[in-house]
Parts: C-alpha cells; sequence; structure tokens
C-alpha cells in the first residue's frame, strides 16, 4: 500500500466498487415526492363544504412546516434556536410595514425575508461561541428584547402593543393562498435537500457532533454557523410573511410569541430531527391531529395532545420518519 | 434618596421570587441534567394545593407548605418513574418534547377541573411589612427571599457537603461511572427529580400568597427562571442569587427611573441575560 | 511555503501555557524537520497534550512562538492550520457519533484542503479507510465503534486532511503487539509519502521503532532530547519516566 | 337557524369567554322553549379562539363556511375581533358581536353592513370612567391623578387618548407609567406613584395584577384617596380579601343590579346552573342573542339584510338598561354606550354600585 | 491498608451477552479464587470489557451463572454488587469530570459502609500510590492528563476496600514508570487478601503477575493456565507478545 496521501488518487483495488452516495438513494425522495402530490391535488379534490376550511388548516399547516424545517436545518448545525419567534415575527413585520409605505408585496415579500436575514447573520455572529442551553436562551432573550422593542416603539411606527392590520395576500383568495404557499414549502424543501447533499451537510453534522473536532479538521466553523443561522431565518421569515398574509392582522404578543419557537422545536423532534421530511411530516401529523382531536374531544383536547407528545417521545424517540427507515444509517434525508 | 432606596429594596424584594422559582430548576436542570420545561406546572400545582389548602381547610399557607411540598415530591417522583426515567439517556431535545408535553398536559388538566380563573389567597400578613422610616419591605416578599436564599443555601450543602449531594452530582456527571461505584442511579435520579419539584412548589405556595394561583401562573415564572439559571451558569447555585439580584435590580431601576419603564422590564431583564452570555463566552476564550 | 528555512516543517519558541496556577507547559522550544518522524514522551501530566493543543490551536499559549511551515500560526485558528497542512489526532477520541465512519472521514477530506468536492472527498475517505482497516465498518456509526477503531478512525480522519504534518496523541496505546506493528507500519507510510509525523506515546518499542528523534517532557518542560537510545540512556529520563523494569516493556 | 359563537373558551380572557357561554346557552333554551326562530330550533355552534389570532381566524372560517352559519356572535378581546375581520368581509358575515372595545376594531368594521356591536367602544368606557372622576374631583376637591396601564394591547389602545381626555376635563396627570401584565412586581411602580403624590390611582390591567398591586400599595402606604382599576375581569373570592377594600372598577352588571330584567336572568341562571356568576359577558351574550333571535322572528327570515334592518329597530329593556342601535363613530350599529356602565366599589366584603347616584347603593368611600 | 482484606471468589459460568442485538459473548467460564491474581487477555473486541460488564451489572448476560462469594450475583444490580464487595477499574476511566480528585476519591467509598469507616487511611494509602493525587487533588478530573485520570479511576476503586477487584486496561495511557507503580499496587491489594481479575493488553506484564490466566477470543474461553504456561505457550507468544 503505497497510496501517498497527499498525492493523487490511485486506482481502487478490485471488489470496493465505490458505493453510491447514500443521498442519491431514490427511496428517500418518494415519501417527499408523494407528500406533495398529495399536497398538491388536495385544492382540486371535492372538499365539499369543508373547502374553505380545509384551505385554511392546510396552509396555516404549510406555514408550520416551513417554520419547522427551517428550524430543523438550523439545528443541523447544532444551534438550538429559540429566536424562531423573532425571525417570524421580523418577516411578518417586514412585510407589512413595507407594505404600509407602498412596496409592492412581490417586493416586501423578498425584502422583508432578506431583513430578518440580516438580523439572523447579526444573532449568529453575536452568539457564535454559545453552545447548548446557552444559545438557546441567548436566542430567546434576544426574540423577548426585539419583541419589547416592537411593542414599545410608538404606535404609528410599528402599531405597538395594538398591532397592525396587513392587506390579503392575493386577495384573499384560500385557494390561491394555499397553492401560493406550497409553493414556499417546496423551495424550503429544495433548500434543505440542497443542504443536505452538499458540503454544508458535513459542515453542519461535524459542527453538531463536536465543534472543536471539526475545526481540526478544517471546517470554517464561523462561516457554516452563519450559514446555517441566515438560511434559516430567511426561511422563517418567509413563514411569518404568510402568516401576516393570511390572518390580516399581527401583534407583538402573538406573532413573537415563545410558542412560536417552541413549535417547530417539538415539531421537528416529533417527525424526525436533521430530516427533510421529518418537519414537514410532524408539522403535518401535529396539526391534523391538533384538529382532529379539537372536534372530537372538544374539551380538553389539549390534555390529550399532551399525552400524544409525552407517548410519541417515549415510544418513537427518534421521529416519526425513523419508522420509514429501519435499517438504514446516515444517509438519512 | 429615598425613592432611590426604596427601588434598590423593590429590586431586592422581587429578586427573591425569581431566586425562588429558579431554585429548583437549578436542581433539576442545572445540576442532573433533566431538562424540565413543566417546572412552572409544578409550581402551579404547589399554588393550587396552597390555595385549595386555605379556601376548603383554611389552612395558613405557611403551614400548608410541608405538606404541599411532600405532595409535589410524590408528584415529581411519579413523573419521573413514568416518564422522565426512559428519556435520561436520549438527548436533551427528547427530555425537552416530553416536559413539553407534560406541561401541556398539566396545564389544561388545571383548566379543565379548576376553569382559568385568577384565584387568591387572603392572609392577614398579605400586606405586611418592615417600615424604615420611609422605606418600607414587603413582608410576604422578604419571606420568599430568605426561603430562596435558605433553599439555595440548603442545596449548596447538600450537594457539596452531603454523600446524597455528592451522589446526585455524580450521577449526572457520568451514569455508568456512578453504577460502578455502587450508586443506586435511578434512585438518586428520583431523589433529586422528586426534590426539585418539591422546591418548585415550595415556590407555588409562596406564589399563591404573594399573587395568585391560576392554570398558567408557572409561566409567568418558569420562563424566567430558566433564564436566570442559564445566566446564572448551569449547575452553578450561588450564581442563581446574584443573577436573580441582578436581574431584579436591573428591572426596578429602569422601571423607576426610565419614562414609561414598565413596558421596558422584560427588555431589560433579558438584554442583562443576553449580554451577559454573549460576554462570558467572549472571556472564556482561550 | 518558502519560509526562512523550508527544512523546517515545525517551529516552537517558548512555548508556555498556564492554568491557574499550573504551568502545563512551560518555556518549551523545538524544530521538527521535514519528513522527520519526531516522539514526545515524558510522564503522564508532563504537558504532553497541552503542547499538542497549543500546536493544533486548541489552546492559545500564555507566550511564545509557533511557526509551520514557515509560517508565523501563534495566532492561526484552528481550521487556518489545518488548511496550512496541520493534521492532529486526539488522545481521548473524539468521532462524530452520529455520523457513519465514512461520513467522519470525508468530513476531513472535504474541508481539510480547500476547494476539494464531495464525491472526490467520499472517494478519498474510502480509501482511507481501507488503509487503515475499516473499510468494513464504513457504513457504521461511529458510535458502535470499539475503542480501538475509534482510533484508528482519528488516524484515518487526520490523514483525509492531507496533511504535511500530522500530530498524534497516543493512538497506540490500547493496542496488542501485533496490532501495534501494524499501526507503526502505517505510520511508517505515512511518513515514506512524505507527511512529517509528531507523537505522543507511552509504549516504548514504539518509540523505538519509529521515532528519528526524540523530546522528553517533564513537568511542562523539556528534560532531554536525541535519539531514542541518547534519551533511554539519559539517567534523568530514566528516573522519571521509564523507571528500572524497562524489559517488563517488551 | 344557525348561530355560531366565537369564544375564548381557553387561555387568557377565557373567565369571561366561558361567563358568555353560559349567558348564550341560557338565551338558547328560553328562545326555544318560547318556540323558537322562524317555528324552529335556534341551534348555537360554539368554537374556541383561544384568544389568539391565529386560531380565531380558521375557527371563524370553519363556522362560515362548514358549519354554514347563518349567523355568527361572540366576540371578546380586540385582537381576535381583528383578526376574523378579514374572513367576516370576505364572506360578508352578520356579526352579532359582544366583545372588543379597540378603536381598530371600529375601524376594521366601519365599512361592514351586518356589524351590530354591543359593547361600548373604549372612548364611551373613557367617558364613563372620566365621569365618575369629574364626580370625584369636584365632591373631595381633589385632581391629582396616576394612571398606569398593562403594555399589552388591552391596556395600551387608545391610551392617549384616555389620557388626554383626563387633562382635557382639567385633571392633574402627576403619572402615565405602563406595567407588565401578570408580572407581579408592582413595587417600583407604586414607589414611583408615591413620588408622584396622586390623589388618585386609576389602572388598567389583567385580574392576575389586581392583588399584587392592591398588596404593594398597602405595604408601601401609598396614600391616594382611592384605587380605581379597570381589568376585564376581577379574581375569584377578591372581594373577601381584605386587600380589595376601597378599590373601585367598573362594570355594566352585577347580580344585585336591581333592575327587573336583572332579576329574571339572575333566577333564571341561578336555576340552570346552580351557581351565579358576576361576570357581564353573560347576561350580554344572553340579551344579545335574545335581541337577535326576535329580530329574525320579527323579519320571518334569515335573509341578512332584513333581518338587520329589524335588529336595527330593536327597543329591548335588559339587565343594563334599555337596549336600541346608533350609530358609533364609524360603525352603524352600536347597542351599549358610556351610560350603560357602572361604578362599584369593594365594600366590607362584596361589592356595591357606588356610580351613577342615581343606581347607587352605597357612598363612595374615600380613603383619606 | 492495615488489616487484611478477606478475598472472595468469583465464578462465571456459561456466560453469554450482548448489546442489544449484537451478542458479543458466547460461553464464558472461568474463576478468581479468594486472594487470586488472575489475568484474562483477550484480541481488541474479544469480549474482556464486556465480561468484566456483566460481573458489575452494568451488562444483563442473557445466560450463565456469576457468583461471588458463593452468592448468585447473575441478576443483581449494580449497587447490590458493589454492596458485596466488588471493585470496578473501568475501560475508559468513567470519572465524574466535574468533580475534584478528592471528591472522585471519596465517593469510591462513600456506598459501602466498611470502606467509609476506613475512608482516611484509605485516602493515604492511595496518595502513597499516586503522590500526584495529593498534589491535585481539588483539581476538577475532567481537566486532568490522560494518565492522570488513570491514577484516580484505580484509586476511586480501591476507595471501596473491595474484595474482589476487576481492573480493565488499567496501564491504557501510563508511562512505564506509572505502568510498574499500577501493577505493584495491584500486587499488593491482592498480597492483602483481595481477589483481582485483571484485564490488560500488557500481556507480558500480566502473565507474570497472574497466578492463573485465561484467554479470550470471540466471546469464548479458549484457553487457560498458569501464568508461565501462558507466557511459554508458542501461540500466545505469537498472538499477544511479539513486537
Ligand atoms: N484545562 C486544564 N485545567 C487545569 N489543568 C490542566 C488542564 N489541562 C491540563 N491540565 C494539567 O496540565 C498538566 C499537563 O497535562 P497534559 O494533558 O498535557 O499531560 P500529558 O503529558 O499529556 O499526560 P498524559 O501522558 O497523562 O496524557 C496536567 O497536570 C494536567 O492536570
Ligand atoms: N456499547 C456497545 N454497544 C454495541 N456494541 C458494543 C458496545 N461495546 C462493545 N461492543 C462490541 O462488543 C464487542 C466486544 O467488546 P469488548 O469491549 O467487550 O471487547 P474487549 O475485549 O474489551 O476489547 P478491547 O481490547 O478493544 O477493549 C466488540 O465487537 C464491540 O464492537
Ligand atoms: C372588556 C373587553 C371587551 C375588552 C377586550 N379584552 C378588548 O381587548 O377590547
Ligand atoms: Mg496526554
Ligand atoms: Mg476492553
Amino acid at each position: 500500500m503505497a497510496l501517498v496521501p497527499g498525492g493523487a488518487v490511485t486506482a481502487r483495488p478490485a471488489g470496493a466498487a465505490p458505493r453510491r452516495a447514500p443521498e442519491f438513494q431514490a427511496a428517500y425522495f418518494i415519501p417527499l415526492a408523494i407528500f406533495f402530490l398529495l399536497a398538491l391535488a388536495f385544492p382540486f379534490l371535492p372538499l365539499g363544504d369543508r373547502r374553505d376550511f380545509l384551505l385554511q388548516i392546510g396552509f396555516f399547516t404549510l406555514v408550520a412546516s416551513i417554520m419547522a424545517l427551517s428550524w430543523d436545518i438550523l439545528a443541523r448545525s447544532g444551534q438550538v434556536s429559540l429566536a424562531h419567534a423573532a425571525f417570524y415575527g421580523l418577516g411578518a413585520y417586514g412585510y407589512a410595514l413595507l407594505l404600509k409605505v407602498g412596496v409592492p408585496w412581490g417586493l416586501a415579500m423578498p425584502l422583508s425575508t432578506l431583513i430578518a436575514g440580516l438580523f439572523g447573520l447579526l444573532l449568529g455572529a453575536v452568539t457564535m461561541r454559545l453552545n447548548g442551553m446557552y444559545f438557546a436562551i441567548a436566542t430567546l432573550a434576544f426574540t423577548e428584547v426585539i419583541r419589547t422593542v416592537i411593542q414599545n416603539l410608538p404606535e404609528s411606527v410599528a402599531g405597538g402593543a395594538n398591532g397592525l392590520l396587513v392587506p390579503a395576500l392575493l386577495g384573499g383568495n384560500g385557494q390561491a393562498q394555499y397553492l401560493f404557499a406550497l409553493g414556499a414549502l417546496l423551495l424550503t424543501v429544495v433548500v434543505s435537500l440542497a443542504v443536505r447533499l452538499t458540503r454544508l451537510h458535513h459542515a453542519f453534522s461535524a459542527i453538531r457532533q463536536g465543534e472543536e473536532t471539526a475545526r481540526v479538521l478544517g471546517v470554517s466553523v464561523v462561516r457554516y454557523k452563519l450559514i446555517a443561522i441566515f438560511i434559516s431565518s430567511v426561511l422563517a421569515a418567509l413563514a411569518g410573511v404568510l402568516y401576516a398574509g393570511k390572518t390580516f392582522f399581527i401583534n407583538p404578543l402573538e406573532t413573537f410569541s415563545i410558542a412560536n419557537s417552541i413549535a417547530p422545536l417539538t415539531t421537528s423532534i416529533f417527525g424526525g430531527l436533521y430530516t427533510t421530511l421529518g418537519p414537514v411530516l410532524g408539522a403535518t401529523i401535529l396539526r391534523v391531529a391538533e384538529e382532529l382531536l379539537h372536534s372530537v374531544v372538544k374539551n380538553g383536547y389539549l390534555v390529550v395532545y399532551g399525552l400524544v407528545l409525552m407517548l410519541s417521545i417515549l415510544w418513537l424517540p427518534r421521529g416519526i420518519t425513523h419508522l420509514l427507515r429501519r435499517g438504514r444509517k446516515g444517509g438519512d434525508l | 434618596m429615598d425613592l432611590f432606596l426604596q427601588t434598590l429594596v423593590n429590586g431586592l424584594l422581587q429578586s427573591g421570587i425569581y431566586a425562588l422559582v429558579a431554585a429548583g430548576l437549578a436542581l433539576a436542570v442545572g445540576v442532573v441534567g433533566i431538562v424540565n420545561f413543566a417546572h412552572g406546572e409544578f409550581l402551579m400545582i404547589g399554588a393550587f394545593m396552597a390555595w385549595a389548602a386555605s379556601a376548603l381547610l383554611g389552612l395558613d399557607p405557611l403551614l400548608s407548605l410541608p405538606f404541599v411540598a411532600l405532595a409535589v415530591f410524590g408528584v415529581g417522583a411519579l413523573t419521573y418513574r413514568v416518564s422522565i426515567r426512559h428519556v435520561l439517556l436520549a438527548p436533551e431535545l427528547n427530555q425537552m418534547l416530553l416536559t413539553f408535553g407534560l406541561s401541556i398536559l398539566l396545564q389544561n388538566l388545571a383548566l379543565m377541573f379548576l376553569g382559568g380563573n385568577t384565584r387568591t389567597v387572603s392572609v392577614p400578613y398579605q400586606a405586611s411589612s418592615l417600615s424604615l422610616g420611609e422605606l418600607s419591605i414587603g413582608g410576604p416578599k422578604a419571606i420568599a427571599f430568605l426561603f430562596a436564599a435558605a433553599i439555595l443555601g440548603a442545596l449548596y450543602f447538600v450537594l457539596y457537603r452531603t454523600t446524597l449531594g455528592k451522589q446526585m452530582r455524580a450521577v449526572a456527571q457520568n451514569r455508568r461511572g456512578a453504577q460502578l461505584i455502587g450508586i443506586h442511579v435511578d434512585r438518586v435520579y428520583l431523589q433529586a427529580f422528586g426534590v426539585a419539584s418539591a422546591l418548585s412548589a415550595v415556590a407555588g405556595v409562596l406564589v399563591a400568597v404573594l399573587l395568585f394561583a391560576s392554570p398558567t401562573v408557572g409561566l409567568v415564572f418558569a420562563l424566567k427562571a430558566f433564564a436566570i439559571i442559564v445566566m446564572a451558569g448551569l449547575g452553578n447555585l450561588t450564581g442563581v442569587l446574584w443573577a436573580s439580584v441582578v436581574l431584579g435590580l436591573s428591572e426596578a431601576l429602569v422601571q423607576t427611573y426610565v419614562p414609561g419603564g414598565g413596558g421596558w422590564s422584560d427588555a431589560v431583564f433579558f438584554l442583562m441575560i443576553f449580554a451577559t452570555l454573549v460576554w462570558r463566552s467572549y472571556r472564556g476564550a482561550r | 511555503m518558502s519560509g526562512p528555512s523550508p527544512d523546517v516543517v515545525l517551529r516552537a519558541q517558548g512555548l508556555t501555557k498556564r492554568f491557574g496556577g499550573l504551568l502545563a507547559v512551560q518555556n518549551v522550544s523545538f524544530t521538527q524537520y521535514s519528513g522527520e518522524v519526531l516522539a514526545v514522551i515524558g510522564p503522564n501530566g508532563a504537558g504532553k497534550t497541552t503542547l499538542l493543543n497549543l500546536l493544533s490551536g486548541v489552546y492559545r499559549p500564555t507566550s511564545g512562538r509557533l511557526e509551520l511551515l514557515g509560517q508565523d500560526v501563534t495566532a492561526l485558528s484552528m481550521e487556518g492550520r489545518c488548511h496550512l497542512g496541520l493534521g492532529r489526532a486526539f488522545q481521548i477520541v473524539r468521532p462524530f457519533p452520529e455520523m457513519t465512519v465514512l461520513e467522519n472521514v470525508t468530513v476531513g477530506a472535504l474541508f481539510g484542503q480547500a476547494g476539494t468536492r464531495l464525491p472526490e472527498a467520499r472517494e478519498r475517505a474510502y480509501e482511507l479507510l481501507e488503509r487503515t482497516g475499516l473499510a468494513a465498518h464504513a457504513d457504521k456509526e461511529a458510535h458502535e465503534l470499539t475503542l480501538l477503531q475509534d482510533k484508528r478512525l482519528e488516524v484515518a480522519r487526520a490523514l483525509a486532511t492531507r496533511p504535511r504534518v500530522l500530530l498524534l496523541d497516543e493512538v497506540m496505546a490500547g493496542l496488542r503487539p501485533a496490532e501495534a506493528q501494524e499501526a507503526v507500519a502505517l505510520v511508517r507510510s505515512v511518513r515514506d509519502s512524505g507527511i512529517s509525523v509528531l507523537f505522543i506515546e507511552h509504549i516504548m518499542p514504539v518509540v523505538r521503532d519509529l521515532a528519528d528523534r526524540v523530546v522528553v517532557m517533564d513537568q511542562g518542560q523539556v528534560l532531554a532530547e536525541g535519539t531514542y537510545r541518547e534519551v533511554t540512556a539519559n539517567p534523568q529520563v530514566v528516573a522519571a519516566y521509564l523507571g528500572t523494569e524497562t524489559e517488563l516493556q517488551a | 337557524v344557525k348561530v355560531g359563537v366565537l369564544l375564548p373558551l381557553t387561555g387568557a380572557n377565557s373567565v369571561g369567554g366561558q361567563a358568555a357561554r353560559n349567558g348564550y346557552l341560557l338565551a338558547q333554551e328560553e328562545i326555544n322553549k318560547a318556540g323558537g326562530v322562524l317555528g324552529k330550533p335556534l341551534e348555537l355552534v360554539f368554537a374556541d379562539d383561544g384568544n389568539a389570532p391565529a386560531k380565531a381566524v380558521p375557527e371563524f372560517v370553519k363556522l362560515a363556511t362548514v358549519e354554514k352559519v347563518d349567523f355568527m356572535a361572540g366576540g371578546l378581546s380586540s385582537a381576535t375581533s381583528i383578526a376574523v375581520s378579514g374572513p367576516a368581509k370576505q364572506y360578508n358575515t352578520f356579526m352579532n358581536w359582544i366583545g372588543a372595545a379597540a378603536i381598530p376594531v371600529e375601524d376594521a368594521f366601519a365599512d361592514h353592513k351586518y356589524f351590530f356591536h354591543y359593547h361600548p367602544w373604549s372612548y364611551h368606557n373613557t367617558e364613563a370612567i372620566l365621569n365618575l372622576f369629574k364626580f370625584v374631583k369636584t365632591t373631595q376637591k381633589v385632581n391629582k391623578i396616576a394612571i398606569a396601564y398593562e403594555d399589552g394591547p388591552f391596556g395600551s389602545a387608545g391610551i392617549d387618548a384616555f389620557v388626554d381626555a383626563y387633562k382635557k376635563a382639567g385633571f392633574d396627570v402627576v403619572l402615565v407609567e405602563k406595567f407588565k401584565a401578570g408580572s407581579a412586581n408592582f413595587g417600583p411602580l407604586v414607589s414611583k406613584a408615591k413620588a408622584a403624590k396622586p390623589d388618585m390611582l386609576l389602572w388598567i390591567g389583567f385580574d392576575t395584577d389586581a392583588l399584587p398591586l392592591a398588596t404593594e400599595i398597602k405595604q408601601q402606604k401609598l396614600d391616594v384617596g382611592f384605587v380605581y382599576g379597570a381589568p376585564p375581569s376581577w379574581p375569584v373570592g377578591f372581594d373577601k380579601n381584605a386587600l380589595s377594600a376601597g378599590m373601585a372598577g367598573a362594570t355594566m352588571w352585577l347580580p344585585t343590579t336591581p333592575n327587573k330584567e336583572s332579576r329574571a336572568f339572575v333566577a333564571a341562571y341561578r336555576k340552570k346552573f346552580g351557581n351565579m356568576t358576576e361576570e357581564y359577558f353573560a347576561p350580554l351574550a344572553y340579551v344579545s342573542l335574545k335581541s337577535l333571535a326576535a329580530a329574525i322572528n320579527r323579519a320571518k327570515t334569515t335573509d341578512k339584510d332584513k333581518v338587520a334592518a329589524e335588529l336595527a329597530k330593536t327597543k329591548m329593556a335588559t339587565p343594563f338598561g334599555p337596549l336600541t342601535f346608533k350609530p358609533s363613530l364609524k360603525t352603524k350599529y352600536q347597542g351599549f354606550t358610556g351610560s350603560n356602565w357602572s361604578h362599584f366599589q369593594f365594600q366590607g366584603s362584596d361589592r356595591y354600585v357606588v356610580f351613577p347616584l342615581k343606581t347607587a347603593s352605597k357612598k363612595l368611600i374615600w380613603n383619606r | 491498608m492495615s488489616q487484611r482484606i478477606q478475598g472472595q471468589e468469583l465464578v462465571i459460568g456459561g456466560l453469554a451477552a450482548g448489546y442489544g442485538k449484537v451478542q458479543v459473548l458466547w460461553d464464558v467460564s472461568l474463576r478468581v479464587g479468594p486472594g487470586e491474581f488472575v489475568a484474562m487477555i483477550g484480541a481488541n473486541g474479544a469480549g474482556k470489557t464486556t465480561t468484566l460488564r456483566a460481573v458489575s451489572g452494568v451488562v444483563r448476560p442473557g445466560a450463565g451463572r456469576i457468583t461471588l462469594g458463593g452468592r448468585d450475583i447473575t441478576r443483581a444490580s449494580p449497587s447490590e454488587i458493589v454492596a458485596l464487595g466488588l471493585g470496578h477499574v473501568p475501560e475508559g476511566r468513567e470519572l465524574f469530570p466535574h468533580m475534584t480528585v478528592l471528591e472522585n476519591l471519596e465517593l469510591g467509598a462513600a456506598l459501602r459502609p466498611e470502606a467509609r469507616a476506613a475512608q482516611q487511611s484509605t485516602l493515604e494509602h492511595v496518595y502513597s500510590l499516586f503522590p500526584r493525587l495529593s498534589e491535585r487533588a481539588s483539581q476538577l478530573a475532567g481537566t486532568l492528563s490522560g494518565g492522570e485520570q488513570q491514577m484516580v479511576a484505580v484509586g476511586r476503586a480501591l476507595m471501596g476496600r473491595p474484595s474482589v477487584l476487576v481492573v480493565d486496561e488499567p496501564s491504557l495511557g501510563l508511562s512505564p514508570l506509572m505502568t510498574q507503580t499500577v501493577f505493584g499496587a495491584l500486587k499488593a491489594v491482592n498480597e492483602e487478601g483481595v481477589s483481582v481479575l485483571l484485564v490488560e493488553q500488557n500481556v507480558g506484564l500480566s502473565l507474570r503477575l497472574a497466578a492463573r490466566a485465561y484467554v479470550l477470543e470471540n466471546g469464548q474461553v479458549v484457553k487457560e493456565g498458569s501464568g508461565a504456561q501462558l507466557l511459554a505457550d508458542p501461540a500466545v507468544r505469537e498472538a499477544y507478545l511479539a513486537l
């Protein structure tokens, strides 16, 4: 074996054919493809009386999926964020304020997500050296500070505690809104897959599983952490924009609520961490479960919901998607 | 001058509540390493028990305190047995989801059976205070402060000076190592979690006296308590008191001296925490 | 790469590291030449690992200066040193536990040198697994490995970064003699490919077989320096480190 | 005939929401006993908005499109009310609304053809409270007032206009200060108030704030003639707590309200639920559904325009006094206004109406 | 360590064990007589560590029987087994990283009343074996050098005053001099009456030290004999001693 580690690649011995990269096994794409086909077909099904309502639920489910997936992308780099409510809120507020000063919505949308992205970069740069719980609490604090600032600015600036009215997205057409959100989720999924299939995946995973070791192996931790938080905050802001355009109305308490930070976290864990399918599936299942419970149990449905969360983590500690990937390792999408 | 001194007193008294709520959490999360999102709900249970004892049996909450603590120790132990135990080895995130589910469950159970109403306890000493000239030191809050200091001191003593406490720390730092030297790991976890729950109930009893009992009373403080123990540094018990005092004082100063300061108190609270964490991360750099 | 003396790959001048009241490394200077295999030995707690941490940038020195391949790297980050050509395997193994073995090594190949593409890196990682005898475990998740396999993984991953200088911290501890011999052969082949190796080891036969030169540390300082023969004959070294019954090590 | 009812049955404001629910149920029972509407039983479909806009919107849409309710009732917080203004316009929903006082809600529904608002708007509230304070000002010959309000939408909505009104009325507003609802941290606020030496203190917050604030006032011996609170509801059993003594507040109704309709309502409520509520949202809901049912019966159809026309003509005796609809500043159909508020004070271990004088059952106690 | 310790007998019969679905031990039988010094050697991954873990109760045996001083401990919990007199120097040290050296050592004695009674004298004994530890008594164990940590691991097990001591690769990461010290300490402990089961990759040294030894391969005992016999065995020399 006279391989020259620094030199050219020599021919590989017979019998050790390079195995296909796990990423490109079609099996991983199938569930995602099925999900999108079903989601796309959904508004065209004969939904009958419940159509508007179901489209609403569908819309918020898509928003929840985007949030969860965006959170997961950041989590892959080891940063457990509680700042997602802030990104979400910054997206929503940025959008509403830009519209208010007359920016057309097609421009306001990308602009507001970019603004949130800049905040994300700023936050990421400052919290670079924080890990685990310390990072989580720092990002929580960031959210609270941003919320309080918006709430206490003069009402003429950002509506103060009362909030802002937002013109309806796409003229309030439920089906168009749904499809638009589906497009946004598709974009998010594509970004997530791109992260998974490129060097970003290796960088993020290495940082998550051993930051110092990653550095010694040449991973530019600063750069990749910032990339992660930028991508994540932009996508979370996109979810916020959709939310604002759908509810007509945003206020600081609601939009920056800690619940908006915790939901993507629990959803991703429930669905399956560090995957693309997991957060999407998790959001879908949890939202649907919540609605069903709500209509079946009525009073106290949240008791059951809490129980479901507890049981899920006891029985499926690695999330729903783990059911789909029994026996496979490493190549999870 | 009077206003300034009173402001300092106000800040100190408020910090007592913070420290009290954070104490149990500091044990569970900081020392034993169980991330418990349902801490506030144990507090809520304690508050309701104190309220019930007072409203139904006419028992002074401070007298019911030992019973409430004991009962909630039981609730904590049971919770550990049926749920926490199974995620001890799992990543922290799994513990978060589990205890988050638990918190939703408990909160809504309370809502279902007790309703969303705010309930208050009446005790004769509720508005008692010590007056030093123009200064006034609120009685129940001072009691809470003393409790917090005493609990943290006792926790420190137990964890660093007694065998049981050392076992708790050992179990948290290396489970297998602890097993190998004969520590009954499961029992130690159960005791630690039970004690942490009981401490949250102690806080709950005092909160019922000071404020109110309601299904969401835990939310008010649990989040801040989490932030405090992290600011103190996980596992640092004396830091909990300091962090609480610093935060309580800064809130009070801002509320008093900044126009519209009441609206900014949360911002100050969390800004201090943010700055401390960030600053520490850079100072600690090698 | 054409510093003042191109033959020198590593030059430490007066490196010092203080932990509170403890001087773990104290005024250590040494030079490593290109293609050389340098051993660092010394009693437990002498400061060897700390020295390696200074070399790889895990710690900043309290004082002193470090040159890597002709460049002053005293203030350079870990990843910067890696990109310059410094590789390292840790004493206390640190695999990325949830990645497969192959992915672990791919990380090194991908980021060790700028501009490496993913398929290329994977390819290279696989070769290194074969070279280090881990190919059969390529798809295992790293936490499933035994301690020994973990150590191999450490080496494979460090090699994947295409280092010009490789730092190894007790990678042979715990090996059976036959396995240690394989490892020695591996290090030799690494050396033969033009990589300078600096290693820490307590297994004296390995030091004897591999080291061109030995630096002996004690209490944070350099106690002796020379060939294996020279240092093992040094009575100070015997007293501080080897003890009398060296033959027991056979 | 289906009526959708959107209320906060969980979360903040659920106290009022639950009370309103009972009010609706009671009204429904009575309506159906009396033959229902258009000869058929009236159906109610409840939905929980969780006091959150993001929950309220889908629930509203569900009621409107799935349940296909003919009329929408309920509403409590302003935030959720604004949020549902979007779908309400989209589906042109008939809104029989009992909640929301904030001005932005009025703006949001300004051009809605079928928006019937029973609850007074916040400027009505301002005017009502101001009247009491003017009365105190003249009787006690004091004019320094401190105002504290919670920093959320409830306390902050229209606070500037509120303060201005006091200034215009000749009050010396010595302190205007925000506080964080539920924080229980009133030490600094009271110290600050003490330094400002007001004669009266007015706070706008939630039930959770009542006791901590009262405690702090007592402890720091804040020397004010009386303290007035404007929370949406009061803590259970607060009247039995000695610290409540002297605190005043507003309500549209109390179980002790002496008029005939109120007594009848109390009797019916007690019979149906076995207990009594002090929340005015119970009779408010009751009244609103009764008036709606009557209007439908008069219109003899569920056609929105016709029902609206009939409802607009409502003249009905209620526990709050007579109900008629008049235009408000922006909307077309406003039910109750400032004159429907009365002010009570905790005295002994109960609360008694002290103002307006013609309905007062006790005299206002001035604590100086 | 003042008074003699009554070493106990450790017997393992037909032991099978593994991790999850992976079976590691198939049929391990061995015996350590009271006060005897027995070594176990074997390739990496042969199952030596797993065997010791089964003895401690950390790994649950699938089949077989383990007795300590005649009492069946096959299904006993680790804490019960420690109470019966077992001490374990684990592979990987398993220290409490955020506790001081002294706290680590003290905890070694904390769970056995008889050890707690003798804590001070045992501590002095450990310090005399490893003077470095007394210098570093208040340093956090996690910041110690690799070798120093190994000393703590050995010291902690000794603090429990075990009657049976199982030791997993104690020389790992130790300097030659320190290796001699540790082995000397094990010898001394054994001479005081403690039964010792030693797993060690430094086969020459351990076979010289042990009265008897077992060779483990692929989860099975394939050879046993006196230390001298095995040292002379060509197959053993070939596999474990060459270099
Ligand atoms: N972070 C730290 N804080 C305090 N002391 C430390 C720290 N790291 C190392 N030390 C001390 O510095 C000394 C040198 O440690 P180092 O790990 O470099 O030794 P070593 O030569 O590698 O020993 P070994 O051969 O046992 O691995 C030791 O006494 C150790 O306890
Ligand atoms: N925690 C674990 N989970 C799964 N497999 C394990 C675990 N620990 C060990 N194994 C497997 O069990 C087998 C035996 O391991 P063991 O550690 O008992 O061997 P050993 O003889 O002590 O080896 P070494 O000399 O390397 O310490 C190995 O193949 C290993 O991969
Ligand atoms: C009294 C209630 C109608 C007030 C309501 N919570 C609002 O926000 O306007
Ligand atoms: Mg070392
Ligand atoms: Mg082993």
